[in-house]
């Protein structure tokens, strides 16, 4: 990952913030990509449940090298486990969990956000490309909270957080936070509102690589480190 | 850390507040949450309104709470009782009020709300009494009726067995609209006569996952749903 | 059962004629009351799946007394027991059997059934009456052959087939066939058709007792008692 | 006698005609019911609609159907794949229409179809240009699409375990559309790798009533599916 800054955050890192953000209990849709890296970086005193549309509530980690099982894997098609307290479901039940907002959190990736929490994440619109839209739509209309995890920039520099959204959307006014390797960002009614900034970075630096204007909200007893709130060093 | 244990009925019903809607599983006796109403009766709340599919028999369960006039309204698909007179003197009485809607129907709108579907075009009703004054449309040269979602701030409802983190399984026919309500009501309290430990039920088997069930609440522990030798230590 | 006239049929044999046309294999809801007597009637050489909408697919006969489950119980919520390969589902799933077209055959009773198939069973529209519907409605909209088993006539002597319903209706023009302690009859495009008769029984007999023009459509090959087809005899 | 069972997979799929619309399950390769297709392909028909989460992965299955030139017209919802070309080529080239359906919506309007319930309202989607030119509606202040149901032809899906009533159950998440398929097809094939005695699958365990099945074809015994204890004779 190309960092936007030095101090810019890693993979790994961003999703350790996530992590840190979501609470004991909580049922999670983590997205296919970027997004599947906050699964280990859940604390270990908490207890989240993982959902992947495709069928399993109590998703566990990847099973060790060969005893992957083609029945048991994520949205993303990669091999899983199954958590003690599991249950195996069809489509249906498993987007009535989703639409029926049942589900607290998902964490999905982006091309672009607009201030007012609009998406877009499936379709640059090329003319070539096959159309691919999976269960984004529906995660973002039903989820009850929607987070983004992404680079702030794409890889050619260009913001991602934008006025308004040019690719075509997957929700309207969806999004309610997003993580980037600069910054969390909430969507308020007000736009971009700044909650916390990677360490070493500057505001003027977050707000130089955004195409949209930022607030700062940031509150002291939140700013830090993701590593220095729940989450455990590693 | 997640459990969903309630000490008893009495603790998983104190917060149901006068004029709630509530769900009552149960197809007659078989899965009628008799233990929860019986807290719920004691609790006191009224003005409710309750949907579920019958109104009561004999004179336990909802055919007491309706008896104690804590219900303002039921929304069921057959309020009648061989064995029960409770409803039927209220009603006559004017002082109940009944929207009486098709079991398929009840059944699917319980599941739409669940579902995040606000709204369905059936088949059912339409041409009778039930379906009069509802929007109407044509779909493949059949006339349909919109029915709504339906759901409740509370599901009260009957398992055979449950873990901490609220999975649920049912005995047989007591099945019946139970996992409809578990996922339609804003917090939806199971009574099960075992609690089993985490990853003792088959999850190919699980008919409610934990993620519909907030409260569960152990009424009596039958020893053929208990195998120690999977029980979770410390949880059981 | 009041008979209709001397050589009219008790329940046992109107079920018997039913089961009798039930094909082998076939998936069929019997209705709480009269028609649940046809369960007792299918010949053993058939294969017949019985469905009750409360939650069961392959329900069985009733259990031996002593061994009644509270929990195992048919629409009519009377104790009954699984057959084996069958299966437990919640209503919603229940209901989609119906009205998704899956159920073969559906017996139910009658107030009324008129010329153009309208059926009328659930309320008699009495003001002191508690209006209660169950699952008529959905399973008249619903299951591929709705037939009907009744008296030809009400206990008062009035008959139960008509131009048209008073009664407030179950469904409009549902009804395929009619069993009745007369006669077999068919709804028709062309209105009621008499595809059988009771032994000893005349079309003149049974057209007095019907308040809707009849049809003649007997064909000598089908016309017999219930006991001389495929179902065996007691 | 029911007894649902076909010889093999050339004998389950012979008179799937041209022009047909076929539902396919898995979600990947996970539940996808190769034998079943890989026998289609043999069958010869052609024009097909098909219906399947993804447009196939890899050079067998759905990916072979569509390489051979056999699909007319997808109805999905993730049609890319990291590891075959094969829709995209055909896609690119303009030889294969594609109808692109968010996931849920997808599994929805296929449980619709099955359940008799012919159009249904969601949010999924609205101010998206996936629900253009769609009706639109508003339930308690947000604004819906009307979808409609999504039935078949034919269902082609993989279980785990069968009886010759067509009674399923399956592996995991190769479950996901296969339920839904079954019930909304005219004709449903199950290849399975076990065929067990009537009575072995739990009832409370079923996934797929058997009424939602029409054929079933036994592809491969799993041993640890058989238990002679319980297997009905003549009918393992």
């Amino acid at each position: 990952m190309t960092r936007t800054t030095p101090q810019a955050l890693d993979r790994r890192e961003i999703a350790r913030w996530v992590a840190r953000d979501i609470p004991d209990g909580a049922y999670v849709n983590l997205g296919i990509g970027m997004p599947e890296t906050i699964a280990e970086c859940i604390a270990e005193d908490k207890e989240v449940i993982l959902h992947t549309e495709n069928g399993l509530l109590g998703m566990g980690p990847p099973p060790p090298p060969g005893e992957e099982d083609t029945e048991l894997i994520n949205a993303g098609k990669q091999p899983v486990t199954a958590a003690p307290g599991a249950s195996f479901f069809h489509h249906a039940d498993s987007f009535a969990m989703i639409r029926g907002g049942h589900l607290d959190i998902c964490v999905l990736g982006a091309l672009e956000v607009a201030a007012n929490g609009d998406l877009a994440n499936w379709s640059t619109g090329a003319a070539r490309a096959v159309p691919a839209v999976g269960g984004a739509m529906d995660l973002v209309s039903g989820v009850k909270a929607v987070y983004v995890m992404t680079r702030h920039c794409t890889r050619a520099g260009e913001p991602k957080l934008v006025n308004e959204c040019r690719y075509p959307l997957t929700g309207r006014g969806v999004v309610d936070r997003v993580y980037t390797d600069l910054a969390v960002i909430d969507i308020t009614p007000q736009g971009l509102a700044v909650r916390e900034l990677a360490p070493g970075v500057t505001l003027a630096e977050v707000a130089g690589l955004t195409a949209a204007p930022l607030h700062d909200q940031r509150s002291t007893h939140r700013e830090s480190h993701p590593d220095g709130n729940s989450a455990p060093s590693e | 850390m997640i459990d969903k244990r309630f000490a008893d009925p009495s603790a998983a019903v104190r917060d149901i507040g006068d004029g709630a809607t509530i769900m009552v599983g149960g197809f007659g006796e078989a899965g009628s949450p008799v233990e929860l109403i019986d807290a719920l009766i004691e609790q006191g709340a009224g003005d409710l309104t309750v949907i579920s599919n019958n109104a009561g028999s004999g004179t336990t369960g909802l055919a007491a709470l309706i008896k104690a006039g804590r219900v303002a309204k039921m929304i069921c698909s057959y309020p009648r009782s061989a064995d029960s007179e409770v409803f039927a003197e209220q009603y006559r009485a004017g002082r109940i009020g009944l929207e009486l809607v098709p079991q398929g129907t009840l059944a699917e709108r319980i599941r739409a709300a669940g579902a995040g579907i606000p709204a369905f075009y059936t088949p059912t009703a339409v041409g009778t009494s039930l379906a009069q004054g509802k929007p109407h449309g044509r779909f493949d040269d059949r006339e349909c009726v919109l029915e709504h979602a339906l759901g409740a701030d509370v599901a009260l409802i009957k398992a055979a067995a449950a873990d901490r983190h609220g999975n649920l399984v049912y005995s047989k026919t007591a099945r019946n609209f139970a996992p409809l309500m578990a996922t339609a009501a804003e917090t939806t309290i199971a009574q099960t006569s075992a609690v089993v430990g985490l990853g003792s039920l088959d999850p190919e088997a699980v008919v409610t996952p934990g993620i519909f069930v907030d409260r569960v609440v152990l009424i009596d522990r039958s020893p053929q749903w208990l195998d120690p030798s999977r029980s979770e230590t410390g949880w059981l």
